[in-house]
């Protein structure tokens, strides 16, 4: 039983990661928003598999949460965000890293973050053991999207996985840590993704394009 | 029981500002909300002020079953909130003013300021009071969300970039925060299921059962992550840009306390953290961070061509004095790092001022077109000159005590490697800060200027936050001085060798 | 009978009331007065308690937690009260001075601020000289610094004074740092700021500790007293101030320098009888030596008559430090006679420097403030039409020259005796070393003389050389008096070198007192026979004597003849005019050419010419300069690697929002890495 | 303290030495002539000079200021001051105790401050063209001048002449080889300083060459009287230096008449053969090329330092 537990835990885990790879992997706008709308749905069953072995029931009100909010409302917003739109942003045209080169990267990180998860006492916990390294390899994962992509969407999906990233560690750490919390940070996230839309909006506006290279007027040199 | 009391006390203290934010939503007049947003201001002073006297006497209060915890730590922050905040809304009205006859502002533009204006004081005043380490994360990210709306206020291509830069680093940032939260509440249901395992007070007294292991690795998340939002170098890349873009009140009040509230998420862990593993793990951590981020700003002041940028810079660098304080430790350590707190949050919202009514006198916020400003504005000229002065720690104005003792105690804990290079810093940032702030202040002015200041509302904060400079230089209040003393005793721990 | 502590109390307030004046006044006519005679008034109060401290007891004073953690301490030795005495006497004359100098700059409605910054500068200085706590004495330090760096801005609409300014603050903040370092060392030793603690505690320190103490202090100091090759701000500042200041800061400031340097040798570093503190006094003569020569090198090429000044500023500093080097190696070979006698020439040194070069900034800033120019090659025959100022800058002159019977003949006599009893030492390297010290030193003795020729002759003797000098009036009664009040002393220390070594005996307890002012001072050799003596009094008495009885002599041998005006001999050719006269470049020429390995003098040319044929040449300009070796060789590639340093860390800063995000992925990952690696699981 | 007598025997040294100085140059002169093959003038017309000149009437140039009047009595106070300080045919003198050779330097020192500046003071180009070369020369003196006094003073226990003059007649040259350095440096800067060749001609009046002369070049009547004789004065004393200290032979080391006399005869024939060496070497040498004169100095200086080296070896 305890074996058997493990091994859906680490699977889960496993197809949350291929998840993540998706949108590193990807190039299209669309082709990430879907991944992440898969990542998202894979994230929630996770979720529901962490309430189902701590047996504790608000947990599932938070992975109905995320689904709903993730993989239904976010993209929706970004979406409809996107639609209104008038210039060409749909392709992430030229990474600093290319995309076989960055799939690598990923997995380097998450390697990296297995050892660097090592010496953190897991009190045979078998829920921490599986999700702990692939919560942090998807912050790794995140940033790593965060720091290659060079527009201004990309940049926010890399954002969404660092927060997706974020749920499960704490769900997978804490068991939930408090229902008015657990609501004040997906506030917390929404308002961010409703604010940074603003921003897409206005930065498409402003600058014609949504490539970050054009936000280099404040710098040093 | 006084509890009603208490829990009156904090809902009064948070009262003004949602109020203040209804009223702005509801009038949308010009003239009257700045005055509404005086009035918060004031109200809120008040009433720290009231609340800081009662914490001198009974070091701490609790409200709403623990979820509120004020003790002198937080009283400090919520000092400093309340009077930049007090001064940052009376400069606003005549700062917002001019701006509206210059025509870069409308009417809506103006209410959705004094809007976020409210607010962002409201997230600022939670963030000190929250026992709940998740509130308090909350609220911080809380505070970067209502500042990048004000940063981005007028839609310019800068602001928009800087908003941008800002948002998305400063919420990486703070994810990595949440992260080291969560790993601390981790570790204290590990060690110990008590019922408040996410409030500080819980964390802090179980905190010697922790896992150093796991205490090491959520130090880091929380150093990375709340060093972010405090501008703590390498972290600290979007301080410049979001500092120099915002409307000017809003820059001090970024300068000035929302880093102050950042920094105390750090202190807070750190006080976590030394009561678990000692105080050697995260002192170090904070004191390479610290060094490194004096030496960038030192570095960076030197090439600048925008005021504002460079003001931001010094706020690096004193963001890096503050947490070398904390890491030198000792009570001159400790004790100058929250002096420095304080006066950093006097200093750099008058310089902010200052450089506000420079740029809009002068239509520039280019260093090299501007000259001469004690011929044109003699009095903002010469409160110009004594921010300056007071922010590279000149005496006998008030920057310098807190630094000598951070200084001191640099040596006395025998880092002297980290202290001879933050001294050269010092001096370094001396020079080249100096160097720019004396070519605009003297020098003859274009002769086209015309003289004359920007108006008493905009000289009035600048007095006294100048007053303050000059005061805490030479006296500090009795109550002021035990309030940091009981602030440093919490953060060494109790008591010092 | 007042006690001392109350006068000193009154003092400061006379001089914080100065202040306040010049904050409220208006520009009266009496704006003037009313700024400066409260500080007239305080120097006198600080004579006066000086004066009683030297011959009674010290002040101690003290206001408990003035500043969180820090006590307010005030103690006056008589180490601090003999340079209090020296601040009381040129504040003095120099606020005397002021009130006439400052009328210029009421015309310009500035006269305010100027005495504002003027009564807190003296303040500060008076203060750091009292304070006995490391963290006022920097406080006291730094304002004398920030308050003597606004006054040198003060004519702020000249890039050039602001840029000479800032040199000057970030020199001085540098060294504040190592005086700050030097402290500090202290305090990890003895746990307390107070210079009580420093002053029992520190013989116990280890030695290099001791060691550290003293290099940084020395640096920190040096730096403030403008010792080669930190004296890169001096010759700046002092020119751009304004002369009544540049009198103070070259008269008193710098000194205070030298004050920091004894309190931390004799005070704080645990100095005492020791081989091992030998090299201190080595380092002291080796730097004294060096100011002194470079000092005095560009002094006679100046042709910035203020700018000569400061140079010859660094100069005495540099005297001053050879002898207060000599008297540390003396001291820690026990030759207690012979550091006595190094000190008493090295704080003589310093109280003459202080007189004359007061004197001398003031008579300057009088032939500026006449003629509106500080270059003298547009000056000349000054001395028609300012006789009285020339009279007081010739006995300054003289005095700085080191000439018989003025007082810096004797300081320079002191030193040159110290010099000489090296011989006592008992290790034939340093013999011989201090013996090959006195070359520079002589060679600046004889170079400062030409300096001054140069400076006097060319301002005050000849033709004017351009308008600036003609049509001029002598300069106020107020400025004259405040002149003669530091000529009248240089002429006092000079005749009556008693008056000195007697001050300085009783300020610092020096065992050997001259018992009468009639007594000449004697040094003995090791056969107990007289190796020196000199009886100013009597010298004087001689060369007045001598010159009654050569005059009378002339008269009854020569009877009464006549004396014609005519013009100079023209050769007959006639027209003699003032292109044809020497000029002080031409005048420097020889010593320009002598020392050209320093100097490296070249020609710069600039042609104008007419329309595009350059051979058409409307004016042609030719300017010898000289090159500064240490702007080039050591502050320009200092600075300059500061700022490739700068350039380097500035382009972190890219822009780009991917690079920043990156800077915190690898903080992260490197802090993580630290953590896993540093605790191997 | 010494005796009235002992004082009376000073003033008349200090008078012999008033006296003397013109005599001096009447004799270097009178050498001079007759080594070029001429008979010369007197030895007494340096004499016969000064009281022509103060009888003379005076034409003052009128560019100049009080400071070129009163340079001559100045010069002459400084240079008779110096005087005092002089142990001549008594191996002491009663003034020691009042000022030493570092006085007599001084002394010397303030003469040359006032002729440069008397120099500078007449506006043409001659007196700017001599205090411009004597400041360089006097500059450079004054190192080469200490250093030999430096290696003088502890070999004979002090820079009070005449404890340096009494140890030098009671001790002989042989177990101090540095005097011997000290002395040639010493005589090449009293060549320096008293203007003779190769420093400076005396008796030129070609502006290429002149140095001294050109700075009294205005002067006329008693003030150039007062300019000769002291410039005189000057000589004798360091000639007198220069004999006493390293050649102190028959000096009289007591106040008896007989040893006086003895002493005094033997001065005056010593001063001589030097005056007349020094006529000797004036002629045989040309002057130097301006700026080969620091050569010169160097050469005094590095003797100096040699016998520093040696003093202490």
């Amino acid at each position: 039983m305890e074996t058997m537990q493990f091994d859906v835990l680490t699977i889960s885990g496993a197809v949350l990661l291929i998840a993540t790879f998706g949108i590193v992997a990807t190039r299209g706008f669309m082709d990430w928003l879907n991944a992440y709308r898969y990542q998202s749905i894979v994230l929630s069953g996770v979720t529901a598999i962490i309430g189902y072995v701590t047996g504790i029931w608000e947990i599932y009100i938070a992975a109905g949460l995320t689904l709903v909010i993730k993989s239904i409302i976010i993209p929706k917003v970004l979406t409809y965000v996107t639609r209104k739109l008038e210039i060409e942003f749909k392709l992430e045209t030229n990474p600093y890293v290319s995309i076989r080169a960055s799939v690598i990267i990923s997995a380097l990180l998450v390697a990296l973050s297995y050892f660097l998860i090592q010496q953190i006492p897991f009190k045979s916990d078998q829920i921490v053991n599986a999700y702990l390294p692939v919560s942090m390899a998807q912050f790794f994962i995140g940033l790593f999207v965060l720091v290659n992509r060079r527009t201004v969407l990309s940049q926010v999906v890399g954002l969404l996985i660092i927060e997706n990233g974020l749920f499960l560690f704490a769900m997978a750490l804490t068991h939930g840590v408090s229902l008015l919390i657990e609501v004040g940070i997906f506030v917390d996230i929404l308002v961010g993704i409703l604010i940074s839309s603003i921003l897409l909006f206005r930065i498409s506006r402003t600058f014609d394009s949504l490539d970050v290279g054009k936000l280099e007027n404040l710098r040093d040199d | 029981m006084d509890s009603l009391i208490s829990n009156l006390t904090i809902l009064f203290l948070l009262l003004p500002p949602i109020v203040g934010a209804g009223l702005v939503t509801v009038l949308k007049k010009k003239r009257t909300i700045g005055i509404i947003t005086i009035c918060t201001a004031s109200l809120i002073l008040v009433q720290v002020l009231l609340l800081v006297s009662k914490i001198v006497s009974e070091k701490t209060i609790t409200a709403f079953g623990n979820t509120f915890y004020v003790d002198s730590l937080s009283a400090v922050i919520l000092l400093s909130v309340s009077v930049v905040g007090f001064v940052a809304a009376l400069y606003s009205k005549n700062y917002m003013g001019r701006q509206y006859d210059n025509g870069t502002v409308d009417d809506k533009h103006i209410v959705r300021y004094y809007q976020g204006f409210n607010v962002f004081l409201l997230t600022m005043l939670v963030v000190p009071i929250a026992n709940n380490l998740g509130i308090m994360w909350v609220t911080v990210e809380a505070t970067t969300l209502v500042s990048v709306l004000l940063i981005m206020l007028y839609f310019k291509e800068n602001a928009i970039e800087a908003a941008w830069k800002y948002l998305i680093i400063a919420t990486v940032g703070l994810s990595f925060a949440l992260i080291g939260t969560v790993f601390f509440y981790y570790a204290n249901i590990n060690a110990n299921t008590s019922e408040d395992a996410m409030n500080w007070t819980g964390m802090v007294h179980d905190a010697k059962h922790f896992d150093p292991n796991l205490v090491k690795i959520a130090f880091v998340f929380i150093l990375v992550g709340f060093g972010t939002k405090a501008g703590l170098a390498p972290m600290h890349t979007w301080l410049p840009d979001a500092h120099s873009e915002a409307p000017t009140p809003v820059s001090a009040i970024l300068s000035g306390v929302l880093l102050n509230c950042a920094f105390y998420g750090i202190i807070r862990f750190h006080i976590v953290s030394s009561a678990s593993i000692g105080p050697e793990f995260s002192s170090q951590l904070l004191i390479i961070l610290a060094v490194v981020s004096i030496g960038i700003a030192a570095a960076s002041i030197y090439f600048q061509k925008d005021m504002k940028r460079m003001l931001a810079y010094s706020s690096v660098e004193h963001m890096g004095l503050i947490s070398l304080g904390i890491g030198f430790g000792g009570l001159f350590g400790i004790y100058g790092a929250i002096l420095q707190i304080v006066n950093h949050a006097m200093a750099k919202p008058l310089m902010f001022f200052a450089s506000g009514s420079v740029n809009q006198k002068y239509e520039a916020k280019a260093m090299s077109k501007i000259k001469g400003i004690i011929r044109v504005m003699p009095v903002t000229g010469i409160l110009f000159l004594i921010g300056g002065l007071a922010l590279v720690g000149m005496p006998p104005f008030n920057v310098f005590l807190s630094e000598f003792m951070i200084l001191s105690s640099g040596f006395k804990s025998g880092q002297f490697i980290a202290t001879s290079l933050v001294i050269l810093f010092l001096v370094i940032t001396f020079a080249v800060f100096l160097r720019h702030l004396l070519k605009m202040i003297f020098g003859n002015p274009l002769s086209e200027m015309k003289k004359g200041e920007m108006g008493k509302l905009a000289i009035i904060p600048m007095a006294i936050l100048c007053s303050l400079v000059v005061i805490f230089g030479i006296f500090i209040p009795a109550q002021l001085q035990t309030l940091i003393h009981n602030a440093s005793t919490i953060i060494s721990g109790g008591g010092f060798a | 009978m007042v006690s001392n502590l109350i006068l000193f109390q009154i003092s400061v307030l006379l001089f914080l009331g100065g202040a306040l004046l010049g904050l409220l006044s208006r520009n009266s006519r009496f704006s003037r007065h009313a700024i400066f005679v409260p500080s007239m008034i305080g120097s006198i109060f600080t004579i006066m308690f000086s004066i009683g401290v030297i011959t009674g007891k010290p002040i101690t004073w003290m206001i408990p937690n003035a500043v969180p953690f820090f006590d307010l301490e005030i103690f006056v030795d008589g180490i601090s009260a003999f340079f209090l005495l020296i601040i009381g006497i040129v504040s003095f004359a120099v606020s005397l001075y002021s009130i006439g100098y400052s009328k210029e700059y009421q015309i310009e409605k500035r006269t305010a601020a100027l005495g504002f910054l003027f009564n807190i500068f003296v303040l500060s200085m008076i203060l750091v000289v009292s304070s006995n706590n490391a963290f006022f004495f920097l406080v006291f330090w730094e304002s004398m610094s920030l308050t003597s760096f606004f006054l040198v801005i003060y004519d702020h609409d000249k890039e050039e004074n602001l840029k000479s300014g800032m040199t000057y603050l970030v020199m001085t903040h540098l060294g504040t740092a190592f005086i700050f370092a030097s402290f500090l060392l202290g305090y990890i030793q003895t746990g307390s700021f107070s210079f009580d603690s420093f002053r029992h505690g520190s013989a116990g320190f280890p030695l290099f500790v001791k060691n550290l103490v003293f290099i940084f202090a020395f640096i920190g100091f040096g730096t403030k007293a403008g010792m080669v090759p930190l004296h890169g701000w001096l010759p700046k500042a002092h020119p751009s101030a304004p002369s009544n200041i540049s009198a103070l800061m070259s008269a008193v400031m710098i000194k205070i320098g030298i004050y920091g340097i004894i309190r931390t040798i004799f005070d704080f570093s645990g100095f005492g009888v020791s081989p091992d503190f030998v090299w201190w006094g080595m380092l002291l003569i080796v730097f004294g030596s060096a100011s002194a020569i470079v000092g005095v090198l560009y002094a006679v090429v100046e042709r910035d008559i203020k700018r000569a000044l400061a140079f010859s500023s660094i100069e005495n500093i540099g005297i001053i430090l050879v002898g207060l080097g000599l008297s540390v190696v003396f001291a820690s070979f026990q030759l207690t006679a012979f550091a006595v006698l190094a000190l008493v020439a090295s704080m003589y040194h310093t109280i003459n420097h202080a007189v004359f070069k007061g004197l001398l900034f003031m008579g300057a800033g009088s032939v500026v403030s006449a003629t509106h120019t500080k270059n003298i090659e547009h000056l000349g025959g000054l001395v028609k039409q300012m006789p009285w100022t020339a009279l007081l800058f010739l006995i300054g002159a003289i005095s700085i020259s080191g000439l018989p019977p003025f007082n810096g003949f004797v300081s320079e006599w002191f030193t040159m005796q110290s010099l000489l009893s090296s011989h006592h030492i008992p290790s034939t390297i340093l013999q011989i070393s201090i013996a090959f010290a006195s070359l520079p030193f002589a060679l600046t003795i004889g170079i400062a003389a030409a300096t001054f020729v140069k400076l006097f002759g060319m301002t005050f003797l000849s033709k004017a050389r351009s308008k600036h000098a003609i049509h001029i009036k002598e300069v106020s009664r107020s400025m004259i008096l405040g002149m003669s009040i530091l000529a009248a002393a240089c002429v006092l220390l000079g005749v009556v070198p008693y008056l000195g070594t007697s001050l300085i005996s009783t300020a610092f307890h020096l065992s050997s007192q001259p018992s009468s002012p009639f007594d000449s001072v004697s040094i003995q050799n090791s056969s107990g026979k007289s190796f020196a003596n000199l009886s100013m009094p009597v010298v004087v008495i001689i060369l007045s004597s001598v010159l009654v009885a050569i005059f009378g002599f002339i008269r009854v041998l020569g009877g009464n003849t006549k004396k014609t005006a005519y013009g100079t001999w023209d050769c007959g050719f006639g027209g003699l005019n003032e292109r044809m006269e020497y000029t002080p470049t031409s005048l420097s020429q020889p010593i320009r050419a002598v020392f050209k390995v320093f100097f490296k003098p070249h020609n710069q040319t600039e042609k104008e010419s007419f329309g595009e044929n350059p051979y058409l040449l409307k004016t042609v300009k030719i300017e010898t300069v000289v090159k500064n070796i240490f702007e080039e060789m050591l502050y320009a590639p200092m600075v300059s690697s500061f700022v490739f340093f700068f350039d380097k860390v500035r382009r972190l800063q890219t822009g780009k929002i991917n690079a920043y995000l990156l800077y915190i992925m690898i903080t992260l990952v490197l802090l993580l890495l630290f953590v896993r690696l540093s605790n191997n699981v | 303290m010494y005796d009235i007598a002992t004082i009376v025997v000073g003033i008349i040294q200090v008078l012999a030495m008033l006296a003397l100085a013109p005599l001096l140059t009447g004799i270097i002169r009178k050498t001079k002539a007759r080594t070029q093959k001429r008979i010369g003038a007197s030895i007494l017309q340096p004499y016969y000079d000064l009281l022509k000149l103060v009888r003379k009437d005076e034409v003052i140039s009128d560019q100049t200021s009080w400071i070129f009047r009163a340079c001559p009595w100045v010069n002459f106070a400084a240079m008779a001051t110096a005087a005092f300080f002089i142990p001549v045919f008594l191996v002491y003198t009663p003034f020691g105790l009042v000022g030493d050779l570092l006085l007599v330097v001084g002394l010397f020192a303030l003469g040359r401050f006032f002729t440069m500046l008397a120099g500078l003071d007449v506006a043409s180009s001659f007196g700017g063209l001599g205090s411009s070369r004597e400041m360089m020369i006097s500059a450079l003196l004054e190192p080469a001048l200490f250093l030999s006094i430096f290696v003088v003073a502890i070999t004979y226990g002090g820079t009070n002449l005449s404890t340096m003059i009494e140890a030098s007649s009671n001790s002989s040259f042989l177990p101090h080889p540095q005097i011997i350095f000290a002395a040639i440096g010493l005589f090449i800067i009293i060549l320096g300083e008293t203007g003779r060749l190769p420093f400076d001609n005396p008796a030129t009046h070609l502006e290429l060459t002149m140095v001294h002369e050109t700075m009294i070049l205005e002067y006329s009547g008693k003030s150039l009287a007062m300019m000769e004789w002291s410039q005189s004065i000057k000589q004798i004393i360091l000639f007198t230096l220069m004999v006493n200290i390293f050649v102190p032979w028959g000096i009289s080391s007591s106040i008896l008449f007989s040893s006086l006399a003895v002493g005094f005869f033997m001065f005056a024939g010593k001063i001589s053969l030097f005056g007349i060496f020094v006529a000797f070497l004036e002629s045989s040498v040309a002057k130097w090329r301006l700026f080969r004169i620091p050569d010169l100095i160097a050469i005094a200086i590095a003797t100096s330092m040699i016998g520093i080296v040696l003093c202490y070896l």
